[in-house]
């Protein structure tokens, strides 16, 4: 069950999840430049923010966000990707404060870049920790492929449809992303 | 020696963004690691003029441990330990929500009576954490006496958790696909009195603190919360009911058994210390409710689910929300099919709720952060993961 | 008026505050004076593990040193050792080398090493244990000043466990202690 | 032999004489005190309090005073090393010349003068100076925001506990102790506690205040300044304010005992016994209010005495000095 204002956040990709099997709703593909825009359009329909979350992959570092309403079963995720040389996402603490801490926590694990925030130095790891712990190695990162369920690569097309239950919902922009 | 003391004096990059700026009358000061009411090792740094905050800034990570960085060098079962240290007072659910994620996500289904001894286990557990809470915040307030008659009451919770798991603080009781172990014959009558005992406690918690006219005086319009601003910041559980809404993810996303039991979700609209105070002494009743009904249908029949010795879920990710006793519990596991998991990012409740304490103690006095601080029950490991 | 009415009921409540600390008086302790006294609730503790003999042969443990528990603690507390066998040519040294267990021909550990240090008490070892040859003891008082005490021979306390003539005390981890 | 005796009636010699009790009676005194308010709080709290070192443990503080002895003095850097450890002795020093007026018994007068109550109300102010000080000379900015709470504290609590002392001075027409004391008779109803309960009332508060106890302990309010004024003290240092302060909540004890329940007047027992016995009654009760209530805010305890106790406090004096005027007019 995918809320309306899906519609409004210029994804390039819209999965409905099973929440049942991942505890989410929808998974929303985002380019990194439009994330502010797309926060602001769950900002006014009442999301709240929950974490933000990275993972480091092939294709680079996946920016995750979870967001969810007061009531129901709502989670959304809104998922975008950067190089691992330039990773520059904007930050979204103007528009949800509580994202702050949880991009201080990105910065220290990760070591993304988020620009226009207030504050960005660590904030878990000590100020003279070098490095970043999560950042996996060159030869241990798996590819979105690995990672992702399969219904999610049907979807968006990364794998061949084997069952086809998960309904394609097309989204503004087509085309699979990789 | 002197350069050793003048570095000290002059401080470190926290303390650096608090330095330029003040004047004669304005004090910056290190509130923590080591002070009575940070419960743990949080640090708060104060601009203060007389006793009034002008800003506050909160600094972490002083009990930081890289749980998320432990997950992926250990198997799914052995990370299991590590989530009843994340908050310690409240480790069911934490184990809870880890195994959890990592059922749905091999699609493992729980048998039913392992799930109404999960539900039972970690409402007690949730008693006993809100009891914690309740002796430490009136602590912070200066009464000390309430901790020892809430501390009388956990022990007996401690007991029944024993008798069951076989420990009192961290139980790795919640395993993937069931629990550890199933009750022992006498864990219905035991709750049973438990309950019983609590509800009959609970007057008196009353008369000696909730109606003080002392305390009423230090949480009534202290730290008021509004909606929106919670909503921003991400706040949930107590914080959140404190502040009149009633979300609960044992309601709106029900997980285990949840679904099957009648229990009241309490909230206060006036979004203030004295509210959040109030939400969670009525989520002991809530909670002993749930228990008792929970003991009173416990279904026959197995405690785990069959679960290879080499476990290795398919690829996929997962999350599972869980209804913490600080609030909303987020664990997402992401596996790539192999052995240990390839990512588990842990969304823990305080964190969310530690990052308001900024804007609510701006201009109020000292010992109103210290309430304020309190009342949003934070649990430092918890926050510093 | 409405002031001094509230003044009224403020003090009220502070004297049934006193109220019940002064009944408090008269009420009776609750602590357990150690160690002049003892806790009763020990038989559902669960403390470090320990071997299990088998039955007709008490001093004799269980345990084949597959090595499983091992492998599934997730601290490494155990070091279980048994003979290497010799390699094909060469004479079987005396004393034998020892390795980790698992080795091929071995079918009980030489030697049974837990580090109480490292256990967290999960109990992974003994759900994994394929021949439930490792259970919980019960005993909580074990206080050293140096970790190397904590490195328990569990085949030295099995032995003595044995030795003492009595009957090796029925597992008892789900037993309670009311 | 006859000599020496008489020496002993020299009031100089008295004097000292007192004085040593009076060392002698503190320390033994905050023994004492100290082991009640730790077994009041243990049976408050479901637990036996001290217990081991002898007979139910009273000769625990003993022992915690022999540690406190044993401990290093730290001067913190940077601090007024003058004024840091001037300030624990001011602290204590008043607290002894405050002994002097108390009126144990009628036939004991260790310095006759007829303005007790003055000298113990204006020793009794110093101890306010010796808070200030420790605060400043630790150069500990914990340190100094209890010092500034003391400062005001002490302030506020002056006023409506002169008002309502002298709303009792003037019943009697003397600021003596002695003659206040025996101006009241043995049984309750000729107490001015009873007679007069809302001064009774209102001095019980500001003694609290003034000794700084909880639910009123501002100056060091562990959980939000982590000791306050003390917070530096380690070893004898500390233990002096601790002495001081139990000093202190005798001297406020046997003043209230003094002034409104009779002094050493009581039937059947011995005066002194009386006296002691009303004393440790009232500290009885200080203690046990501080293991009941949590701790007041800063501006709420100055609302308590400006806008409460003070007005409340005029007004008793009024009608004090109303009953007075018409009684004396009869």
């Amino acid at each position: 069950m995918i809320p309306e204002c899906i519609a409004a956040l210029g994804a390039t990709q819209v999965v409905a999840m099973d929440h049942a099997a991942t505890g989410v709703v929808a998974s929303v593909s985002l380019a990194p430049e439009t994330i502010l825009d797309a926060v602001a359009v769950l900002d006014k329909e009442g999301y709240l923010l929950e974490d933000v979350m990275a993972s480091d992959l092939k294709e680079g570092f996946e920016v995750t966000y979870h967001f969810s309403l007061f009531e129901g079963k709502s989670r959304l995720v809104l998922r975008l990707i950067v190089s691992h040389d330039a990773p520059k996402v904007p930050s979204i603490s103007g528009i949800y404060p509580g994202a702050d801490w949880h991009e201080r926590e990105c910065f220290d694990f990760f070591g993304i870049d988020f620009t226009g925030h207030p504050n960005l130095h660590h904030l878990l790891l000590a100020e003279d920790f070098e490095g970043h712990p999560l950042v996996k190695a060159e030869n241990s990162r798996k590819a979105l492929v690995d990672v992702m369920p399969q219904p999610w690569l049907v979807a968006v097309g990364l794998a061949a449809p084997e069952a086809p239950k998960v309904e394609k919902i097309p989204a503004a922009a087509a085309g699979a992303k990789e | 020696m002197h350069d050793a003391f003048d570095s000290a004096i002059r401080g470190d990059l926290s303390s650096a963004r608090f330095e330029p700026g003040p004047t004669e009358d304005k004090l910056i000061l290190s509130m923590g690691p080591q002070h009575p009411s940070t419960h743990g090792v949080l640090r708060i740094m104060l601009e203060l003029e007389g006793e009034y905050i002008l800003r506050a800034e909160p600094i972490l990570g002083y009990i930081h441990r890289m749980h998320e960085w432990m997950a992926e060098q250990k198997t799914y079962l052995q990370f299991i330990p590590n989530m009843g240290r994340v908050d310690y007072l409240h480790a069911m659910a934490w184990n809870w929500a880890y195994a959890g994620a990592v059922e749905r996500l091999a699609g493992i289904e729980v048998p039913e009576r392992a799930e109404y001894i999960r539900v039972a286990v970690t409402e007690l557990n949730r008693i006993s954490s809100h009891l914690v809470w309740w002796g430490a915040y009136l602590l912070d307030l200066g009464a000390f006496t309430p901790i020892l008659y809430a501390f009388d009451d956990r022990e007996q919770i401690l007991d029944i958790l024993q008798s069951a798991t076989g420990s009192r603080l961290t139980y790795s009781y919640i395993t993937i696909g069931g629990v550890y172990d199933d009750v022992p014959d006498d864990f219905r009558e035991r709750c049973i009195e438990f309950v019983n005992r609590l509800r009959s406690r609970l007057p008196m918690y009353r008369d000696l603190v909730t109606d003080n006219v002392i305390l009423r005086g230090r949480c009534e319009g202290i730290g008021v919360l509004p909606v929106d601003m919670a909503r921003r910041y991400g706040a949930t559980g107590p914080v959140l009911r404190g502040s009149g809404v009633a979300s609960d993810v044992r309601r709106c996303e029900p997980y285990g058994v949840y679904d099957r039991f009648e229990f009241r979700v309490p909230t206060y609209p006036e979004g203030d210390a004295m509210a959040r105070y109030k939400v969670r002494l009525d989520e002991l009743e809530a909670s002993c409710d749930i228990v008792e009904q929970v003991v009173s249908s416990l279904p026959e029949g197995p405690v785990t689910a069959k679960v290879s010795r080499v476990f290795k879920p398919p690829k996929g990710e997962a999350c599972m929300a869980v209804e913490g006793a600080r609030g909303k519990i987020l664990v997402h596991v992401r596996s790539d099919g192999g052995l240990k998991p390839y990512r588990v990012k842990l969304r823990a409740p305080g964190f969310s709720n530690m990052s308001l304490f900024s804007e609510l103690a701006q201009g109020v006095l000292l010992a109103d952060a210290v309430s304020i601080l309190g009342s949003l029950d934070l649990v430092i490991p918890e926050i510093d993961r | 008026m409405k002031r001094i009415k509230k003044a009224f009921t403020g003090l009220k409540s502070l004297a049934v505050g006193l109220g019940v600390t002064g009944r408090a008086f008269y009420a009776k302790n609750v602590t357990v004076i150690y160690p002049k006294e003892e806790v009763d609730n020990l038989a559902s503790y669960r403390g470090h593990v320990e071997l299990v003999g088998k039955e007709d042969a008490p001093d004799v443990p269980k345990c084949v040193a597959c090595g499983s528990c091992a492998k599934a603690c997730p601290s490494n507390a155990f070091t279980i050792l048994c003979p290497v066998p010799p390699k094909e040519g060469e004479a079987a040294s005396d004393p034998p080398v020892m390795g980790p267990a698992p080795q091929r021909g071995a079918k009980t550990p030489s030697k049974f090493i837990l580090d109480f240090s490292l256990c967290s008490l999960c109990g992974q070892c003994v759900k994994t244990c394929p021949t439930k040859g490792l259970r919980f003891s019960n005993d909580p008082y074990l206080v050293s000043f140096t970790r190397e005490d904590l490195k328990l021979d569990l085949l030295a306390r099995l032995h003595s466990q044995a030795a003492n003539s009595q009957p090796v005390p029925v597992p008892d981890t789900e037993s309670v202690d009311k | 032999m006859n000599a020496l005796l008489l020496l002993l009636t020299h009031p100089a010699a008295r004097l000292v004489l007192w004085l040593v009790l009076v060392f002698a009676f503190i320390g033994f005194n905050a023994i004492i005190l100290v082991w009640v308010e730790r077994k009041v709080a243990g049976y408050v709290q479901l637990r036996p309090g001290p217990l081991h070192v002898g007979p139910q443990g009273l000769l625990q503080p003993l022992v915690d005073g022999i540690k406190l002895m044993g401990k290093q003095l730290v001067t913190p850097a940077q601090g007024d090393k003058v004024l840091f450890w001037a300030a624990p002795l001011l602290a204590f020093a008043p607290a002894i010349v405050c002994f002097l007026p108390l009126p144990f018994d009628a036939r004991f007068k260790p310095l006759p003068m007829n303005l007790g109550l003055v000298l113990i109300l204006a020793f009794s102010g110093l101890g306010v100076l010796s808070l200030c000080l420790a605060g400043w000379g630790s150069n500990n900015k914990w340190s100094l925001l209890g010092a500034a709470r003391s400062v005001a504290q002490a302030v506020a609590y002056e006023v409506p506990l002169l008002l309502c002392v002298l709303a009792v001075a003037i019943c009697t027409g003397s600021l003596d102790l002695y003659a206040i004391a025996g101006h009241q008779g043995a049984w309750p109803w000729q107490w001015y506690a009873v007679k007069n309960p809302l001064a009774f009332f209102i001095f019980l508060v500001c003694a609290v205040a003034e000794t700084n106890r909880a639910p009123f302990d501002l100056p060091e309010g562990e959980s939000e300044l982590t000791g306050g004024f003390h917070t530096e003290y380690s070893g004898m240092g500390f233990g002096l304010f601790f002495m001081a302060e139990y000093a202190n909540m005798v001297i406020v004890a046997a003043v209230a005992a003094a002034l409104f329940l009779g002094g050493w007047q009581g039937p059947f027992l011995p005066g002194i016994w009386w006296f002691l016995l009303k004393i440790y009654s009232i500290l009885f009760f200080i203690i046990w209010l501080r293991w009941t209530f949590p701790r007041v805010r800063f501006d709420q305890l100055l609302n308590i005495s400006w806008k409460w106790l003070t007005p409340l406090a005029l007004f008793d004096f009024a009608l004090a000095v109303i009953v007075v005027s018409i009684r004396s007019m009869k």
